[in-house]
């Protein structure tokens, strides 16, 4: 069924309809988690799906961290395709020897016996006010796993179509979701078949002074930084890579040998972050040549995430941090 | 009937109540939009949460929940520190950088409220075996959900407690939810405490909302670990009235099943006991009541006038 | 004395025999340096390996662990593309990526042995939910040690399945060991089948060196599982022969605690019982060990024989 | 008591030195792993400690990862000094809440209030033929995580001086140990007061025209380069961050300033290696403007470590593959 219509709907909507229609297409799919049934998530984002699908296909369960994200491997490597949902991202802690030592290794290490197509939903980032151990970005560590796939939608429209992709992968997909996006709207095609590429990085702006590659959360601080610095002139190009890994490196370099400045930026951590690998392919690419500037990393502040929400702001890059930078970057003779 | 003395009722009717009204004054902010975050209330459990801490003894160890806030009151935090705390304020228990889930008085033997669920187990562990090998002849109260039996920490800690017969009590407060989902949903056994026998570790199961039953058996329970016998499974069963936290709709259950726990509500139980065996008078027993909703007054108070945390504080206490 | 047809108990006889033979050659293939890497032996735990899987149906599944030969074999792969994995050749079952620790045949219901200790259990919950999902009656067989018992993994795994009613039976091979840990000093308990009872599941100890006893049981609880009535969890006490690992002292254990339990060798007990109940001839008896050490010769040399894997291969099958 | 001596001895027999003398010196230590008592631990770190220290301090645990680690963790906070070893690195996937959630973040979460002393040993690193779970190198991962500090010494001095330190240190120190270096030999100091600080990085070779900057065991691959090259007359300076977090960047920033090439190496696989947060660091640095060539990452590919003997080491950098890039740098213009 071919839909041609576009409908604004909230990020955390768009999730959710990503899902159920991958569900009605495909009985092979099935969603685990901790309070997904009545309760409909703890960010609400299988509301309604219980009724949908019943509680064959939605399955709440206990608290187990590792036998969820270790069932979902098993089930997927015998012919279903799970969804599974860890409430936060920091409790990824729990299920790391599921998804790394198994989920992500078997092909590999079965010399390509089997495959795992599963989705691990992760939702992820601070700004909540719900202090260190609910509010981490994680996503560094996965982007370090071969064998995983990580992507990371940052619009309502990604994130359907990146779901639905996820879901229909033969491979462990980390889909990371960002709390404080949950509520933003934006334009999302009904067609069943609209499917975001995973391997894809996304031009969310274009501009020729000053490339800046950021993703999640960041995006809108830096759309915004970005709009207000077009007031001055300065034209900046915007590149969200929404799949982290394997990361499509092509569209970041050509920009960076347009503009010749990059400023990387997360919400996680900087030491270890994923902005030390993207600064390091930039220099190790073509675009090295090209640059008129050290590149520069915005990122968390190498600190737990405190609970005060001044202090919690004041970890994370913020649109007055990209302005900085972007000045910064073109006062660089 | 258990006689106990009566300055023990008194702190622990004091406390059930301080806990009761420092929750119901939380869950105001927290509506009123005044706090940032979220938060759990136990309002319901506070004969778990208060009680049991009522037997513990000086140098005692806790490790609580994110549900904790009766707990760390009955351990005898000072309430003017947590609510500075849950305000994130500078000289809240954490600096302002804990908050409600994370409420700790590590140097008097509060080892913390934990935000993972099951966080605390092995961490007990840890700190029942220095009493252990410092033989100081302290006793770990570790306090768990009953959904939190479900993870893998609760098994490892409870074989290592055993085998290395560590001085811990666990506390399981079965509220009979993990957030939405019902016990019988989330296991197939009617009582937390039979898990004891994978352990071969004594295991029992008390009515939570009777705080002078669960002062009494967790005094049994601390004399036993202290003795060097080995841990103890102790599961309450008790209730919690309000939503899991600040966002729940609470479909999973009926008003009236909440109306019923409410029946059998452990202050309300107290108050009965106190006045049925006429342990202090109703003035008495008003007094009491009205000192403990005047503290949380005060605390909120003291939290409104205590300073932010400077923002320099951000890179503090990464390191010791 | 249980009546079994004779052409199960000639398999069976017959991949007891292979299982041991392989293994000794492994054995000899390490202690002669050409195999890199390490190997964990079953030679004496044949019974639990092979007699189990003896018990299967066509299209159940099994999940091995990292001592997993002999239940290879009893399931049923082929000792040529297994010999060949272990010399990390391009036949072997996984392209030689896999090695002693992970040998695999998905395809048929193998769901591969496992490095990780507890690995193994999780993963079986998601092979059964498929099975119940898709009503296919088929049945997961998890081996698993005594020493993973006390991993995490085991607990949730076992109170998933006890609660969705997957069809899984966990079969425990307690050797006695964990490594170098014996069992009474990882948990408190005699029988590890008692730690059914935190899920409401049926727990049982049998004999692990009495391979009738290992099937006849086995047939039982598969026939459960496979009616839909949830898991069962079977412990099996038997006895590993070699060291753990390829370097292993032994200090742990006794010379005369070996002996003794090769006096009860479940291979040695089962030509007992074909001999005294006159099942085959000696001559029969002997010819099927015959081809069962011609096998592995047999193996051997088509491992030998086969290619190593293309180095281009190192970048294959990360992804699907 | 000083004592000047030096003596030869391997990288293991220098931990279990470094482990022993401080067990004498501070009855807070004590040590829990798997088989570490009689067994003497799966590597024979621990030979004979079960008999100098008895069973009170060296504490046979069952198979239990995550409950070794809380329960250092919680020991550490009460006033105990607890090391600890994890079989193989790659089963630190089980003890993540632990160790991220509990032991790196309680100091900050609770405002200073407490501090975490203690010690997780992990072996780490493929060349065994243990193939994909036992093989891993997840160094990048423990970096990411503000809180806890990560050591990995290359030399048998290094090992002892970095254990003492890190059993010192008031916060949890995650010790990357190498299997393939454990029989390596070198000369150690035997002076109980011998220790290497951390947040140092060694010179471990002098030298003008290259840098490589590269830990564990990549080191001696790099100093057998390195006396390769020197014969064609070719400088290379090699620095050892033995501390990998928090790293002592002068060092490295000088070196590059000074020979305007750079090479990154890790056995890990190169995408969200640490690689990356250095070369991006450098970057950053005053160094930048003084590269004559781009960066190169030496690295694991990008997959899970395969059983075969010849595809394991193909994952890994040789030396071999030093040298070529070493040449690759002085050929840029
Ligand atoms: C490891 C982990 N998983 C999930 C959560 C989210 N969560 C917070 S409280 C809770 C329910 C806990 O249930 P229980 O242990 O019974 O405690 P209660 O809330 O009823 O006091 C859940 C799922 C968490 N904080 N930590
Ligand atoms: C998670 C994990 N921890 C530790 C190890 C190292 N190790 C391999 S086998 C083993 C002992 C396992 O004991 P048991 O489960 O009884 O099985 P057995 O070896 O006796 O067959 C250990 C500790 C591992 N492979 N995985
Ligand atoms: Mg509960
Ligand atoms: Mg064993």
């Amino acid at each position: 069924m071919n839909n041609n219509e576009i409908q604004n709907m909230t990020y955390r909507e768009a999730i959710r309809l990503g899902m159920i229609e991958e569900m009605q297409r495909d009985d092979n799919v099935i969603f685990m988690g901790e309070d997904i049934g009545v309760y409909g998530g703890a960010f609400g984002l299988s509301q309604g799906m219980l009724e949908e699908f019943g509680e064959e296909r939605i399955l709440d369960t206990p608290i187990s961290e590792a036998a969820i994200v270790g069932t979902a491997v098993g089930a997927a490597t015998t012919g279903l395709r799970p969804i599974c949902e860890i409430m936060f991202m920091d409790f990824v802690t729990f299920a790391m020897d599921a998804l790394v030592n198994q989920g992500a290794k078997m092909r590999y290490m079965f010399g390509g016996q089997t495959q795992v197509p599963m989705v691990l939903r992760l939702p992820a980032g601070s700004g909540t006010g719900a202090a260190a151990q609910h509010s981490q970005s994680l996503e560094a560590w996965l982007c370090h796993v071969p064998g995983l796939k990580v992507v990371t939608p940052s619009t309502p429209a990604q994130a359907k179509g990146l779901i639905k992709a996820a879901i229909r992968d033969n491979n462990p997909v980390c889909f990371i979701e960002h709390k404080l996006l949950y509520s933003t709207e934006g334009e999302v095609p009904l067609d069943e078949d609209f499917i975001v590429e995973i391997e894809k990085t996304m031009t969310e702006r274009p501009g020729k002074d000053v490339t800046i590659v950021t993703y999640g959360t960041l995006l809108p601080k830096a759309m915004e930084a970005a709009a207000f610095l077009a007031e001055e002139g300065i034209e900046v190009e915007i590149l969200n890579p929404i799949t982290l890994y394997p990361m499509d490196m092509k569209p970041i370099v050509d920009s960076v040998i347009k503009t010749g400045r990059v400023i990387v930026a997360h919400e996680a951590a900087k030491t270890g972050g994923l902005g030390g690998e993207i600064v390091a392919r930039i220099a190790e690419s073509e675009a090295f040549d090209y640059l008129n500037a050290p590149m520069i990393r915005l990122a968390g502040l190498d600190v737990p995430i405190p609970y005060n929400k001044e202090l919690e702001a004041a970890v994370i890059p913020q649109k007055s941090d990209f302005i900085r930078a972007v000045y910064r970057l073109l006062d660089h003779e | 009937m258990i006689e106990l003395p009566e300055k023990i009722l008194l702190r622990m009717y004091y406390k059930m109540n301080q806990a009761r009204f420092f929750e119901e004054k939380v869950d105001d902010l927290f509506t009123k939009g005044l706090v940032h975050g979220t938060t759990h209330l136990s309002i319901g459990q506070e004969a778990t949460g208060v009680a049991s801490c009522m037997a513990l003894e000086k140098g005692d160890l806790v490790s609580l929940t994110h549900r904790g806030h009766s707990q760390a009151i009955g351990f005898g935090l000072d309430v003017n520190l947590m609510m500075a705390e849950i305000l994130g304020k500078a000289n809240g228990y954490c600096k302002g950088k804990g908050g409600s889930m994370h409420i700790a008085d590590v140097r008097n033997g509060n080892l913390g409220a934990n935000g993972v669920v099951g966080g605390g187990f092995n961490l007990s562990c840890g700190a029942a075996l220095t009493q252990k090998y410092k033989k100081t002849g302290k006793v770990v109260l570790c306090f768990a959900g009953d959904g939190a039996t479900n993870e893998g920490s609760f098994h490892e800690s409870l074989n290592l407690a055993s085998i290395w017969k560590l001085p811990i009590v666990f506390l399981i407060e079965n509220n009979l939810y993990g957030m939405s989902t019902p016990v019988a949903k989330h296991m197939n056994i009617e009582n937390i405490s039979d898990r004891s026998a994978s352990y071969d570790m004594p295991g029992l199961t008390i009515d939570g909302n009777d705080p002078l039953e669960v002062y009494n058996i967790l005094l049994k329970a601390l004399r036993y670990a202290r003795a060097g016998r080995g841990p103890v499974l102790i599961e309450a069963k008790t209730y919690r009235y309000s939503g899991h936290s600040k966002s729940d709709a609470q479909d999973y259950r009926t008003r009236e099943e909440v109306e019923e726990w409410q029946k059998r509500d452990p202050i309300l139980k107290m108050k009965n006991y106190l006045k049925d065996n006429k342990v202090f008078t109703d003035k008495q027993i008003l007094t009491m009541e009205e000192e403990a909703k005047d503290s949380i007054e005060n605390a909120l108070e003291f939290a409104m006038e205590s300073p932010e945390p400077e923002i320099t504080a951000v890179l503090d206490d990464v390191y010791a």
